[in-house]
């Protein structure tokens, strides 16, 4: 039998002016269920919640309905009294006799008849509460940091420098990513090999850090704080612990005519290989899919020149687990190929090049050590037309998105281009010039104004090539669109930054949205910028949006925060109003009937699916399950479910439709 | 007040009047004029089209002739002549190796010491402190202040008076009892130097100038520029014709607006000189109109079509 | 200036060439459009004054002849306007100015600017030989290089009845130096084509 | 009683609506006492029984207010609302039930002005339309107490 308390408060004039709080007062005493009812002046002061207390161990009460403000102002201190007193705390609910009636209705027999309306609707509802506890998750202090470039690398540092263990996966055999391949940076100029791979080492080092490169997340289970994570580290066919990374392997590796990734194509490297020079670690693996060992079953020659005999052909893939409490997503971005541009020529023309390239070009460790020689007969270009917006902001080609990062890097690569061929002419083709940033607008204007670089504004239609040269016919629209034709001995195309390969089903292994692009969603544009719907797992640099080195740097610094602020308790504690589905005794078990429909419809990936067997082993039924660490308890699933078997602690069906039968 | 005083070709010819009510006004402001002997053209503003050089050489004779007879401010009436005086002055004492090469091309002394001032400054000399015990007969009536161009731009090298919605004109029409209307066309270029060779343009220029003017209430429309009058009030006639109405505001010079508040005789500032003759449709409050001088004033469309 | 020692070898550009001589980049400019914008001629304008910029900061030899063989150079009236607003303060009156006499001296003057060539022409003449501004000689100098005899006939007898033209010129004592002063400012260093 | 006064009971989310709905409190804007708020974490959370069953209670029209597409709290809630609601809609109509009797709406947290203005359009509307009878009509035909669901 329910013993409910009402108090009603005036809050001063605030309501008593409008609402006769005693009529109110008298009239939910005969409610079914109260067994006290009165008003005072400011409940919420340390009298009015003292009356409440008393009366909650005098009367054994087991509910209470303060009859107040909104619950968003003061359910926290009337719950907390409530505690205080002995009583669980979601036992208590409030009635919002302020903002929702006497600030926004006149002093009428009507107003107060509404506040007993509200009353009553609580006491209802009340009647109904049960006691609920919050929910304790315990929290595993490793995080685990997907992706070894610059925001992985910045995350990794950060949350190991706060104290915390990380493990660090790398699909490539050398972390750095992309940055590793540049050769200078907006807007500074600075070499950025020079201030990565310092970070590079440091990250390698570092003691708390686990470094896994070369290998790649397999599966992820469980949730925020009790993530259990599966990596599989691919088989490099050296001994990491007795290679001493002398590199006599890759130089009388026979096969040396592999296109090189790191410089994008431009160069060759051995089927044994370092992917650059400064390789974290500096430890090289065998291309198996181009080694001739292992393609024809003969050569052998690194093993034969290896002083430690650290190759080994037999070299399995492995996989390690690890428990971990937090995940920080940081898997880069690619660039769209030149073969991507049919009316650029469809990759054929050798002189039409990638920005990404063309930092190989310019870069003093690439495959023309810094010096401006175009791919096809390495002559030096006298003409170089830079093409911005190539594939970004083109609907047509599937990418409404601005690439963020091309107006500042053509800007460069012209300035770097002009800075190593004097004599040469730049020109870029531009659609709008977006270099909002510190100090980029100064830049772009420097390269412009101090370089000479000519800008036009316009999108290239077509590339063809002609006797040794590329015709670009693109147009000025300055000069009302007319048409613009260059010849030029190189063209480069800023082209659109997408995905990183595989973006997709790393969402879906770690259960977190992406958008249209595969671009990984974070929970709120604006207010929730790292973390993602999915509790525990964050997200860093272009793998969420393109963005440049300062930005992802800043939001890997953002992530490692806010993993930091997960580990700085070893348990979490979190409101139980979450989902539940209900549970009964054997044969039914549940009265869920398996449709999932909860699950197509939940937000954050909280339902998971429970197999009931009978003690033969044999499957019964499968029913759904909450996942109570994931639940954000917003009660879709609930209004969702068919059979009725979900219910949302908090706001069941009971409560909420008894609400609606009190009115 | 002793004031070097560049008078220029057109205060000889076509604004006659501005040359003598300002010679009037300044006996009045008790202002002793001492003319730049044997003075030149200063080139505007055919020069500066088509010859840098000799741009910057015609003023620089005119500054040398100025210093030579050792006069240290300089008034400049026209403000075309006073832009440009004030132009070369600032480029020839900004650049030493350019002003060594123009003083060989005049073969002049050339310090550049005399200061440039144009007409506004020198008026607001007296009007500053308030006129009242010279002011005889407020100018009781709504005026459209007209600066044009060279009064205010480029305003780096002239550094006078604010370069959007200049004030020192309207400050000087108010110490004379006039009203200042706020208008859009203060600044606008009327046409400058296209008179002749482009009236088309004058027109379409002058036309959106007086034209605000009015509409905006204005009685009459007050210059210091004698090529902005001009084209105001000499091509009124084609104004007319590109606009298809007929306006009958009166251009003044800002000397002639200040000599009628002195007092001064209508006939000694040359108010019968204008082609758009000196009529107010409404009589002002205090003192006398100057209407009617040599001529019938037909208030509307008395200008002759021209071509 | 960096870009002027980098290309030094090559013949200057007209931007270059402008720079040198004015102290005015029209790569400073943005093309953000302002001055056209504010121009009151711009609408008459073959180029706006903004696409001059722009044709010189194209550079190429089709480019720059297009700037010199337009109408809107001679159509600028030099009111500074756009200098005034510029934000990025680039004196485009000068440049114009700049323009025009590389166009006279190359002889690209567009053919519909010829009366406002003539008109200056018959000013400079004009105070050649007098040393100032004689109205009356100025007109019919104009009339006989641009055949507008008609022009402003009936303003004549208009001016003349309210005293504001004089049927002689005034002579000012150094006409030998205004003379001199023609004569060696027309001797012009360009040596272009 | 010289004027029908209608009952309106109005479910909303916790995040916008009944913010906003606080928000036009703290603001002082007046709107009628006709309407009675029920809070839920989410439009999502809203069963349409619970519509159903207001009226079955003797409302005269509802509400359902929550965040603006792309605004909810919980990510996608208030698309699952609108999808259902619109299901939910052809089947009142199907059945005789008159739809302008339901205002579906979105009232930001920021919105304390629309939600007065809301509740005020909606009582102004249903005091047109009249009282719900049918219901009531249908459930005296059967003589049969309600029973809570």
């Amino acid at each position: 039998m329910s013993r409910i308390g009402v108090f009603v408060c005036h809050c001063g004039e605030n309501i008593g002016a409008t609402v006769d709080c005693a009529a109110v007062a008298k009239s939910c005493g005969d409610l079914p269920g109260v067994v006290v009812s009165t008003d005072y002046k400011y409940m919420c002061s340390d009298p009015g919640q003292n009356m409440i207390k008393e009366a909650i161990r005098d009367q054994k009460l087991t509910g209470v309905v303060v009859a107040a403000c909104s619950p968003r102002m003061h359910e926290p201190t009337f719950r907390r009294a409530c505690a205080e007193a002995g009583l669980n705390p979601f036992l208590c609910e409030m009635a919002n006799l302020r903002e929702h009636c006497s600030w926004v209705h006149e002093r009428t027999p009507e107003t107060t008849d509404k506040a007993i309306d509200l009353v009553r609707v609580m006491a209802e509802k009340v009647r109904r509460n049960r006691p609920l506890y919050p929910i304790k998750v315990p929290v595993t202090k490793t995080a685990l940091v997907l992706g070894g470039g610059i925001a992985g690398i910045q995350a990794a540092l950060d949350i190991a420098n706060a104290g915390h263990k990380v493990v660090m996966v790398e699909r490539e055999p050398s972390i750095g990513g992309h940055m590793a391949q540049l050769s200078e940076t907006f807007p500074t100029l600075d070499c950025s090999q020079c201030i990565l791979t310092p970070r590079m080492v440091e990250a390698a080092r570092h003691p708390n850090i686990t470094l896994y490169t070369y290998s790649e997340l397999e599966s992820v289970e469980g949730f925020i704080g009790n993530f259990k994570v599966r990596i599989r580290k691919k088989a490099r066919s050296v001994d990491e612990k007795l290679c001493t990374g002398c590199g006599l392997c890759t130089q009388k590796c026979p096969n040396k005519r592999i296109p090189c990734e790191f410089n994008a194509q431009l160069g060759l490297r051995s089927a044994i290989y370092v992917p650059f020079p400064q390789a974290v670690p500096n430890k090289p693996v065998i291309d198996r899919e181009r080694c001739t060992f292992f393609l024809k079953g003969k050569c052998k020659v690194c093993e034969k020149v290896c002083p430690t005999k650290a190759i080994r052909y037999d070299q399995q893939d492995e996989i390690v687990e690890h428990d971990i409490g937090a995940i920080v997503a940081a898997t880069g971005y690619e660039v769209k190929g030149t073969d991507f541009f049919p009316e650029y020529g469809y990759g054929k023309y050798k002189d039409v090049i990638t920005g990404l390239q063309f930092e190989r070009l310019a870069s003093a460790s690439g495959p023309t050590q810094g010096v401006m020689k175009r791919p096809s007969d390495g002559k030096t270009p006298e003409t170089v037309v830079f093409i911005a917006c190539a594939g970004s902001r083109d609907p047509a080609k599937g990418i409404d998105y601005c690439s963020k990062i091309c107006c500042m890097y053509t800007a460069k690569h012209a300035m770097l281009y002009k800075h190593k061929v004097h004599s040469g002419k730049a020109y870029v083709f531009y659609m709008d010039i977006r270099a909002g940033g510190k100090m980029y607008e100064e830049f772009v204007r420097r390269a412009i104004e101090e370089d000479g670089v000519k800008y036009v504004r316009g999108r290239v239609a077509r590339i063809y090539e002609e006797d040794g040269q590329l015709i670009v016919k693109g147009a000025d629209t300055l000069l009302g669109g007319e048409p613009l034709e260059i010849k030029a001995d190189m063209v480069v195309l800023a082209s659109a930054m997408v995905a990183s390969p595989g973006a997709e089903q790393l969402a879906q292994t770690l259960k977190v949205s992406y958008d249209p692009y595969y671009f990984l969603s974070e929970a709120h544009p604006k207010l929730k910028p790292v973390e993602t719907n999915t509790a525990g797992i964050m997200v860093a640099g272009a793998c969420q949006a393109p963005k440049d080195i300062p930005e992802s740097v800043a939001q890997a610094s953002a992530a490692a925060a806010k993993v930091a602020g997960l580990f700085s308790q070893s348990e979490l504690s979190r409101e139980p109003i979450i989902a539940v589905v209900n549970r009964s005794a054997p044969p039914l078990f549940s009265t869920c009937v398996g449709c999932f429909l909860c699950e197509s419809a939940c937000p954050y990936k909280a339902i998971e699916r429970e197999e009931i067997r009978g003690r033969d082993g044999q499957l019964i039924k499968t029913v759904a399950k909450i996942n109570a660490g994931v639940c954000q308890g917003c009660g879709t699933c609930v209004a969702l479910c068919r059979s009725k078997s979900i219910d949302l602690q908090g706001y069941t069906n009971d409560q909420v439709f008894a609400e609606v039968m009190a009115l | 007040m002793r004031l070097g005083l560049y008078p220029g070709c057109s205060l000889l010819g076509s604004s006659r009047e501005y040359a003598e009510s300002l010679r009037a006004v300044a006996a009045q402001l008790g202002i002793e004029w001492q003319d730049v002997p044997d003075w030149n053209c200063c080139g505007a503003s055919a020069a500066h089209s088509l010859n840098h050089d000799l741009a910057l050489a015609l003023p620089a004779r005119i500054l040398a002739q100025a210093e030579k007879a050792g006069i240290e401010e300089l008034a400049v009436p026209c403000s075309a002549c006073y832009s440009r005086l004030a132009i070369t002055r600032h480029e020839l004492l900004a650049d030493e190796k350019l002003r060594r090469k123009i003083a060989g091309i005049i073969e002049m002394d050339l310090e550049c010491k005399p200061k440039v001032l144009n007409v506004l400054e020198v008026l607001t000399r007296f009007t500053a402190g308030g006129l009242s015990d010279k002011v005889r007969q407020p100018f009781k009536r709504k005026v459209a202040c007209y600066y044009g161009c060279y009064l205010v731009r480029p305003h780096k090298v002239l550094k006078f008076d604010r370069v959007e919605d200049p004030q020192s004109m309207d400050e000087i029409m108010k110490a004379v009892g006039a009203d200042p209307i706020d208008w859009a066309y203060k600044t606008e270029c009327c046409g400058a130097g296209f008179s002749v060779s482009r009236t088309d343009l004058v027109a379409k220029l002058s036309g959106k100038i007086v034209d605000d003017a009015v509409r905006r209430g204005a009685e009459a429309i007050v210059v210091a520029c004698p090529m902005c009058h001009v084209n105001l009030d000499l091509r009124r006639g084609a104004i007319e014709k590109h606009k298809g109405r007929q306006y009958s505001i009166p251009v003044l010079y800002i000397s002639q607006v200040v000599g009628l508040a002195l007092g001064l005789d209508d006939q000694a500032l040359g108010m019968h000189r204008h082609i758009v003759p000196v009529v107010f449709s409404e009589p002002r409050e205090a003192g006398c109109c100057c209407a009617g001088h040599g001529e019938a004033a037909a208030p509307v469309g008395a200008t002759e079509d021209e071509h | 200036m960096s870009h002027a020692v980098h290309e030094s070898h090559q013949p200057a550009s007209l931007a270059d060439r402008v720079l040198e001589s004015t102290g005015e980049s029209a790569a400073q400019c943005y093309q953000c459009g302002k001055c056209s914008a504010g121009c009151p001629l711009a609408e008459e304008m073959d180029y706006s004054p903004s696409q001059i910029l722009h044709l010189l900061q194209l550079g190429t030899k089709e480019m720059e002849e297009r700037a010199l063989r337009s109408e809107a150079i001679w159509l600028c009236l030099t009111c500074e306007t756009c200098h005034s607003r510029c934000p990025k303060e680039v004196d485009l009156a000068k440049v114009m100015e700049y323009l025009r006499s590389e166009s006279m001296a190359r002889g690209m003057v567009n053919p519909k600017a010829k009366d406002i060539l003539a008109f200056h022409k018959s000013f400079l003449d004009c105070i050649k030989y007098t040393g100032r501004l004689y109205e009356v000689g100025l007109i019919s100098d104009y009339k006989t290089r641009s055949w507008h005899f008609l022009q402003d006939l009936t303003a004549v007898p208009r001016l003349l009845k309210r005293g504001k033209m004089k049927f002689l010129p005034h002579l000012i004592a150094g006409r030998a130096a205004m003379s001199r002063i023609f004569h060696l400012t027309s001797q012009r260093k360009d040596n272009h084509e | 009683m010289s004027e029908f006064e209608p009952k309106i009971t109005a479910f909303v989310c916790n995040w916008c609506t009944y913010a906003g709905a606080d928000l036009t409190g703290t603001s002082r804007i007046k709107y009628a006492t006709n309407v009675r708020a029920i809070r839920l974490p989410c439009t999502g959370r809203i069963d349409f029984m619970l519509v159903l069953k207001a009226f079955a209670q003797g409302a005269d029209g509802v509400i359902i207010s929550g965040c603006h597409p792309g605004d909810c709290h919980y990510t996608a809630g208030n698309y699952h609302a609108r999808r259902r609601w619109v299901l939910f809609r052809s089947l009142l109509g199907f059945v005789g039930v008159d739809t302008r009797r339901i205002k579906f709406a979105w009232v930001s947290a920021a919105e304390g002005a629309k939600w007065a203005d809301l509740v005020n359009e909606t009582v102004a509307e249903i005091r047109q339309l009249g009282p719900f009878k049918q219901y009531q009509e249908l459930l005296a035909l059967r003589h049969q107490p309600i029973e809570v669901a």
